[in-house]
């Protein structure tokens, strides 16, 4: 059993309402010094078998294709230990 | 008797809620969210919409606004306070309410004539109906799932404080097909359907609705 | 000279180097056009004031290539029409704003979101509805519905499974959370539109008519003040034909030509913005859409009676890496722009604060009939702003009538063959009715609200959309869209007819009183005389027939280019009719709601199948030609249905949904069915009676009792009645023929999007 | 100039129709051999400053109370290299 998990973040030029709507909510609620917030998706897909080469470049393309849209988001791969 | 409904950025069913209430005999009372001010209304409805957009969870932000101190207070006193859709969630999120509303199973927004079967007549919004009765309003919202865990939902069951519930096939895969729940004490109650966009004939499927702002109107009076 | 890089360009170096090579090319101008900019200032642009002609000259933001056919739709706001007497605003603003009485006026606009909604399916829409949105908000209306006619490849292809449910999550994601009901649109499925989806999106807004605002910068002193979002990279040339490359390569960072919308910011500042027009304290408004700033400035300067000046500096940023040419063309969303007294701006900017909108002054309105403007102290354009908004280019683009239009007419339906039994034609009405163009729309229209507001009196499926405008008296309006691609390709003259035909009609139907007009045209590449000819011919079918039916053309939008390589798109005009409802009570809903009612129908039928929906789903063939168009049948038609108020009730139009659909719709609304004799329909063929598409037709349910009075009306306006049968029964029931349960047609209609979309 | 990242995502016990919805879409894109996927929340919060042992306990109170709702979800805060 192991894990992958695939972060999605709208590309840093791209408007980002929520990320947004958090960073003004954080300092009404006391939270100072925070300069900018960012809100994305984050992916656990839990794999039967273990981690090829293989698999994550399929889970790539996944990510590129069905989790992601790359006209307005990037997206990062990477394996956990669980 | 004077019933208030608080706007907050985003909200949408506000004006909605307030015609129900005048279309109940009752005097509705605008409350805007960053007053600490409830202008000595005798009942609140938290109204639908999508209080800063729903950005981060439904009603997590609204949650935090001025006037839900006093919200709060009130509720905790024993003021009648209904929540409807997002104001349903705002009370989740404030904790005056169990459990909590996600994403629809089917992950889509669902604006469907929802027939409801009314459980607890005991409660200040729902004192006009009788209990089985099956009504028939507006429900639409993409996060409707009422999910709460396994003894919570046993609580409520066995305290009587599931007030609605869907009939038919579920329609957003709310645990139990739960639609409205209340607090222990009764006088708060959250619901995701919106009673007040059935209060005529001539804009909604019933007028069903209407019984939920008579009820709170009566219950007032007697208080 | 790099539009990126280095620090502004200035008038003065535009002076000194009048030499230095400008990218104008890449920019999309043309060489003489660029000779026309260096004649209009006398020297050569700066890369600012380039940026700025390039946007407003480019075909979307100047209708270059339109604006010659356009000029028709002038004609039908001429004198004596009922519309045009009614029109408050015409064509030229933001949109055009009809009188309903009672002090009441109505601003209602169609416009497409196609390319970006192809590129990213969810935000495309969203933004669509928003930008449509804010044109009615700066009219001084309030928002109260949104249609969206949507067109998609074939049903069952992969790429309309990714485009689909983005597009209808993204109109329902947006309008959703403005909290406007969506009342109606459509759902249109056809190879031609594979690789270019149509998204176009209506707004209608209710407004008293004092509260009227223009996008004008009057009053020298007066302060320009931008509200709203801030201003980032996003949507740089979105509408342009701006080549993004240009950016990408020398660019801090891509600039993406989709934008993500912010509905939370915009629900927010139509709230924001009736506030300041209740509170006096706006002396003219302007959305930003298309081309930003660039647009909103040069339009409210020319608009206005003096000139403006800019401190592009003070323009809040997203990104402190945009360069003012940038700046000048960001289309980052949810912002307005108004022209405020210096005396009422504490007032203005408090009203902002309330709704905790962010507003800054970036500039004054000077008298100067100049648009300059400023970064950090130096000039970087000064510009006549007429020059900008709306002297830009005008074409007259080659058109000639296609080489295969002939062909295409001559090839008709004749030789398909046709059911005949009592089976077949129970099968063929199962197989239309479960078609993905005849199909219940259910599953796109319950993702949408149209309950909030409380105004909602029809919505889909009904033949139109209809709000309550005032409590009180029951005023109200009935908008419906429609376009049928396939008649336009036929006949782009008679098809563009049809579209206001049946547009006009779902709006009389439902008991309203047509009163004007909005459209959107959508049309593959100019450049292709074909195209640029069916252009033409659908403005002047279009035109021609507002003038006839007395309702006038009050705004629209054009889309261009859509083709996929030089396959365009089916030209498809899509109609928009208003009309007025003096009390909303006495509304006519299209379903059967009573047993023992008489079903007849109204209009005449004739053998017209050339492209139905029947030749396209059974025998995918399209030719011949497009049903004869009846206008005058069309206006008996609407005057019967308003004198016939409190008589019919159930009425329902016959169009694409053919008698057939026309019927099982009726029937399904609220489980009522009905048996019917086609004998004495087009001479007792039953297969043309169900299934021909004939104009101007409609079929009610009157009590037996007043059958009598309706027949007199009918015969007072010149319209054909046929007594179809009766109401009641579980069933849709053709005598002699054959019969199908409702359950049965039910699971047929209700059954394709579901399956096709999850 | 640092990095904190709040993931949240929902209780194993709460039913993720998104993270179903890209469990049964995946072998449709021929990827075989996901057991499941969960869809959580990826936040990046940009500090002004560095990171503090307090700010990081501010950061982790604001997670609790307004990133993640307990009642449903589950956060996890770590800090990133930029
Ligand atoms: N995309 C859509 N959004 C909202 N309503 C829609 C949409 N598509 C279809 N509808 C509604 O479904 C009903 C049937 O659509 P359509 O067949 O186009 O109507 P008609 O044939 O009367 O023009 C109409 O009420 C229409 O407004
Ligand atoms: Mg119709």
């Amino acid at each position: 059993m192991a894990r992958v998990v695939v972060d999605v973040m709208l590309k840093p030029e791209i408007l980002d309402p929520q990320g947004k709507a958090v960073a003004q909510a954080l300092p009404r609620l006391g939270f100072a010094g925070v300069a900018d917030v960012r809100q994305g998706k984050r992916f656990e897909l839990e794999l039967d078998g273990d981690v090829t080469e293989e698999r994550l470049t399929q889970i790539r393309h996944a990510a590129e294709t069905l989790l992601s849209n790359p006209v307005i988001e990037d997206y990062t791969v990477h394996v956990e230990e669980v | 008797m004077r019933v208030g409904v608080v706007t907050f950025p985003g909200s949408l069913d506000d004006g909605d809620a307030r015609r129900a209430v005048r279309l109940a005999g009752g005097e509705p009372v605008p409350l805007w969210h960053g007053d600490h001010d409830l202008q000595r209304v005798d009942a609140v409805v938290l109204p639908g919409g999508f209080s800063y957009g729903d950005y981060l969870r439904c009603g997590a932000i609204a949650r935090f606004a001025p006037v839900m101190s006093e919200v709060i207070a009130a509720a905790e006193s024993g003021t009648p306070v209904l929540g409807i859709c997002n104001g349903f969630q705002v009370l989740c999120e404030s904790h005056l309410l169990p459990g909590a509303l996600i994403r629809n199973d089917h992950r889509r927004f669902n604006c469907v004539d929802q027939e409801l079967v009314i459980e607890n007549t005991s409660t200040p919004w729902t004192s006009d109906y009788e209990v089985g009765q099956h009504i028939v309003v507006p429900l639409k919202n993409g996060e409707g799932g009422y999910v709460a865990d396994e003894a919570t939902l046993d609580r409520l069951e066995g305290e009587g404080r599931v007030v609605a519930r869907y009939v038919g096939d579920n329609p957003n895969g709310s645990y139990r097909a739960i639609a409205g729940v209340a607090n222990e004490r009764g006088n708060v109650v959250g619901l995701m359907p919106h009673p007040e966009h059935a209060v005529e004939e001539l804009t909604g499927p019933s007028t069903d609705g209407l019984a939920f702002f008579t009820s709170v109107l009566r219950a007032v009076v007697s208080a | 000279m790099n539009l990126i890089r280095g620090s502004a360009e200035t008038v003065k170096d535009a002076e000194t180097t009048p030499d230095a090579e400008q990218p104008y090319r890449e920019l999309g101008l043309k060489d003489d056009e660029y000779a026309r900019i260096r004649e209009i200032l006398g020297r050569r642009p700066t890369s600012s004031e380039l940026a700025m002609y390039s946007v407003m000259w480019s075909e979307h933001c100047s209708y270059k290539s339109s604006k010659v056919h356009l000029r028709q739709f002038s004609r039908t706001a001429a004198e004596g029409s009922v519309g045009s007497s009614a029109l408050l605003v015409g064509i030229g603003e933001n949109a055009g704003v009809v009188d309903i009485g009672q002090g009441w006026a109505v601003t209602f606009k169609v416009e497409s979101h196609n390319h970006p909604s192809y590129v990213e399916p969810y935000q495309g829409a969203a933004t669509g509805v928003g930008g449509i949105v804010r044109d009615i908000m700066s009219m001084g209306a309030r928002p109260v519905a949104v249609m969206d006619p949507l067109r998609f490849g074939p049903a069952d292809a992969a790429d309309t499974r990714r485009v689909l449910p983005g597009v209808v999550a993204g109109v329902g994601g947006y309008g959703n959370c403005l909290g406007l009901p969506n009342i109606g649109g459509e759902v249109v499925f056809d190879p031609s539109y594979a690789g270019n989806p149509l998204v176009n999106a209506l707004c209608v807004g209710v407004l008293r008519h004092e509260s009227l605002q223009l996008a004008h910068a009057s009053g020298a002193g007066n302060l320009v003040v931008l509200f709203g979002a801030t201003t980032g990279g996003d949507g740089i040339g979105g509408v342009s034909v701006l080549a993004s490359e240009t950016f990408e390569d020398s660019g801090p960072a891509k600039r993406p030509s989709v934008q993500v919308g912010d509905p939370f910011m915009e629900k927010v500042l139509i709230e924001c913005c009736l506030e300041l027009y209740d509170a006096g304290v706006v002396v003219g408004v302007q959305d930003l859409g298309g081309a930003g700033l660039s647009c909103a400035t040069s339009e409210m300067a020319s608009n206005g009676d003096g000139g403006m000046h800019v401190w592009l500096d003070r323009v809040p940023l997203r990104d402190a890496t945009l360069r003012p040419e940038e700046i000048l063309m960001s289309e980052s969303q949810e912002r307005m722009c108004a022209v405020v007294e210096p005396g009422r701006l504490d007032e203005f900017l408090a009203i902002c604060a309330r709704w905790d909108v962010l507003a800054s002054v970036i500039g004054e309105v000077d008298d100067s009939g100049r648009l300059t403007v400023e970064w950090h102290g130096e000039t970087i354009v000064d510009v006549p702003p007429r020059t900008v908004a709306h002297e830009g280019p005008v074409y007259h683009r080659p058109y000639a009538r296609p080489a295969w239009q002939d062909e295409l007419q001559a090839s008709g339906p004749g030789s398909l063959p046709r059911p005949a039994t009592g089976d077949e034609l129970r099968a063929t009405l199962l197989d239309l009715v479960a078609s993905p163009n005849l199909c219940a729309k259910g599953w796109v229209t319950d993702q949408y609200d149209r309950y909030v507001l409380g105004n909602t009196v029809l919505a889909q499926p009904e033949d139109a959309g209809m709000i309550r405008v005032d409590d009180e008296t029951g005023l109200g309006v009935a908008v419906a869209t429609d376009g049928n691609g396939r008649f336009a390709k036929l006949d782009p003259y008679a098809g563009a007819q049809l579209a206001l035909s049946e547009a006009y009609r779902n709006v009389a139907v439902a008991g309203a009183r047509p009163l004007a007009v909005t459209d959107c045209l959508n049309f593959g590449s100019p450049e292709d005389p074909d195209v640029m000819w069916q252009f033409a011919e659908a403005t002047r079918g279009l035109a021609d027939a507002c003038l006839e039916l007395g309702v006038p053309v009050t705004g629209g939008n054009v889309s261009f280019y859509n083709q996929t390589g030089d396959a365009a798109i089916h030209p498809t005009p899509v109609v928009g009719v208003l009309g007025v409802v003096d009390d909303v009570r006495r509304r006519v809903p299209m379903g059967f709601a009573a047993d023992g009612e008489v079903v007849l129908l109204l209009g005449t039928t004739r053998d017209e199948l050339a492209g139905s929906e029947w030749a396209h789903h059974v025998h995918g063939h399209l030719g011949g030609r497009p049903p004869q168009v009846d206008l005058p049948a069309e206006k008996a038609l609407a005057s019967l249905m308003a004198s016939a108020i409190g008589l019919v009730s159930a009425a329902h139009d016959v169009s694409d949904g053919v008698l057939a659909q026309t019927l099982a719709e009726m029937a399904l609304r609220h489980g009522v069915g009905a048996t019917v004799a086609l004998d004495d329909v087009c001479g007792g063929d039953p297969f043309v009676a169900l299934f021909a598409e004939s104009v101007a037709r409609a079929v009610v349910a009157v009590p037996a009792d007043r059958v009598p009075e309706l027949e007199a009306a009918a015969t007072t306006y010149g319209v054909p009645v046929t007594r179809l049968g009766t109401t009641g029964g579980g069933a849709l029931v053709v005598e002699g023929l054959f019969q199908v349960p409702l359950g049965q047609l039910r699971t047929a209609h209700e059954g394709t999007l579901p399956a096709l979309f999850g």
